[in-house]
């Protein structure tokens, strides 16, 4: 029902923190700017573990600002790499959008 | 057009600028008429600890400030039992008219929401 | 569908800009309507035309003008974080008998009863901070 | 030798949780700023017990920050009030200074 | 003793700059020296002279202006943050061909190296954010 | 007057520009002919991660600007091992050039400076 932007590093902000806080189950979240570092931080993989929720979470990192900061190779399923595009058609298709900084 | 809009307010005040523009931006909805719920989030609590003064440091008392809610029709203010517990306060350590509620309820009023707007 | 968008930080300083500036444009290629983009907070340095970027650094102002131009955008200012902050146009320079002046259309100072309405008349705001 | 100056709160920044973890033994911590926040945060607390450390780490906060912020009768010992005269002095009297922000 | 402080956040968005403003009143009152107080990022903004603030509000370019005239200090921003930030002096305008500029003395606007000196020719370096 | 000088660079890079900031000052200070030692301290070692590309978000590549470090002379590039394994990295995934050290050599890094700036 809503997509979270993060738009901080979880390793400096607790923007991730505090969005994981309130996360709904239908939710999902989009890694943007300092936000992609998220990608190794543990608070995101836990929520990655099949066993963690019954309908896991849908995670988005924006590919221009992981490749910026050198993490291609680090991103993994099922964290999907989308484009500035399909961002915008992410937050037509969810009904609230919340950044998180 | 009044539409029913949850405002989160997540900074402490003074350190930013933030937690007050937040609060114009909620006394401007207010006098056009919407339908106005705060969550006070993460270090948006400290927004409504009691004893603020803000004089020492050329600042407007934040929590004198957030006084003028109810003559705005704004009586929906909510913190997160978990933010309050994570700093060691109570409901009577902030100013009065503040909710505590838990997570679920939360997600009901999320889903209640026209619009979300979060500083 | 309808987006507005709400810039809280400033240019130069943080990616926010930035960001905002690449989804306004992905909106428009996408057959989206942008209704309004506001800015706020140290947002409002964005609508300074004193800008004098390096010659290979991209010049915020200028790509939210042509932007604007280009696609009829709505760019609103928060005149009072504006005021404070030293984001000015004639208009306001002249009211408060200021010496000069640093922004000007496309970019107009209005009040946040500006961002309510985005919000309200628009699908999505989204916020870059 | 080095003062250390918490800018930040640590429920929302790592910036005491960072200088934390290079803390030299003869250093301080001066709270200033929403950094003062951090006499209700655990991580500032366990460091005051007697056993966490031989030599006490001097800890002050800024008086006009803790009272802007009510948190006057939160403040307690060893945590000492100290004014911005004070913490002028406290600046001259360690060879290093830095800012965590 | 001889202090100088660096200020790296835009006034009334951050607590910093009015911090450091009281940490130089402080500095003064206590009979310190105040080398220099060097302005870098968002700390540029401290400089624009088209400030405007509520009557009710601190006005900082003024605050740091009076400080400097009182006793002589010496305010340095740093000329590449300012510059793409809109922070010009009459000389920067002319130079950019920039039909306005919103800064003036006491702020000089210099190179990094007044950073430097500042760290080298004092005793503490305090820094503001 | 030359001068022993560490930096802390504490910033990931292009999220804010304190890196870039950071860095300018560095290369000044190289110019001015101090002796300048790096600890990339917290997320600050993000801006040592190899196959960064900033185009595609309109930003220099931060670690192409680190490398030309060494013509300044400037060698001492350090790193915390907390720091590395906190972010799951090793030193494969770094530029060349960078030592890790424990809390123990930061101590005594700390103990030979004339002065220390943090960006």
């Amino acid at each position: 029902m809503t997509l979270h932007l993060i738009q901080r590093s979880p390793f400096t902000h607790q923007a991730l923190s505090n969005c994981l806080k309130t996360l709904m189950p239908e939710d999902s979240i989009l890694l943007m700017e300092d936000g992609v570092y998220s990608i190794q931080h543990p608070l995101l993989q836990d929520i990655l573990t099949p066993a963690a929720q019954a309908k896991p979470t849908s995670i988005y990192a924006l590919i221009d600002d992981v490749n910026a900061r050198g993490l291609e190779a680090f991103n993994h399923t099922p964290i999907l790499n989308i484009s500035m595009a399909e961002f915008v058609e992410q937050c037509a298709q969810h009904k609230h959008v919340i950044s998180w900084y | 057009m009044k539409k029913k809009i949850l405002v989160l307010m997540r900074q402490a005040p003074y350190g930013s600028s933030l937690a007050r523009d937040g609060l114009d931006y909620i006394l401007t909805s207010a006098a056009y008429d919407q339908d106005i719920t705060i969550l006070f989030l993460g270090d948006g609590v400290w927004q409504l600890l009691k004893q603020q003064n803000g004089k020492s440091i050329y600042a407007k008392t934040h929590s004198a400030s957030l006084e003028v809610l109810p003559m705005y029709d704004i009586e929906s203010l909510y913190v997160l039992s978990d933010d309050l517990e994570d700093r060691q306060l109570s409901l009577n350590d902030l100013i009065p008219g503040v909710e505590i509620i838990e997570k679920d309820e939360f997600h009901q009023i999320m889903n209640t929401q026209d619009s979300v707007i979060g500083f | 569908m309808k987006f507005s968008l709400l810039v809280l930080s400033s240019p130069y300083s943080r990616q926010a800009s930035e960001s905002a500036l690449r989804f306004a444009k992905s909106c428009i290629d996408n057959g989206h309507t942008l209704y309004r983009i506001f800015f706020y907070q140290d947002g409002v340095q964005n609508a300074s035309q004193l800008q004098t970027p390096a010659q290979d650094e991209l010049n915020l102002h200028k790509e939210w003008q042509s932007l604007a131009e280009n696609h009829d955008l709505d760019l609103v200012v928060c005149i009072a974080a504006a005021l404070k902050r030293g984001v000015l146009n004639k208009e306001e320079a002249d009211r408060y008998d200021q010496a000069a002046f640093n922004t000007d259309a496309p970019f107009e100072l209005s009040g946040l009863g500006q961002l309510l309405d985005a919000q309200l008349q628009s699908d999505r705001l989204i916020t870059f901070a």
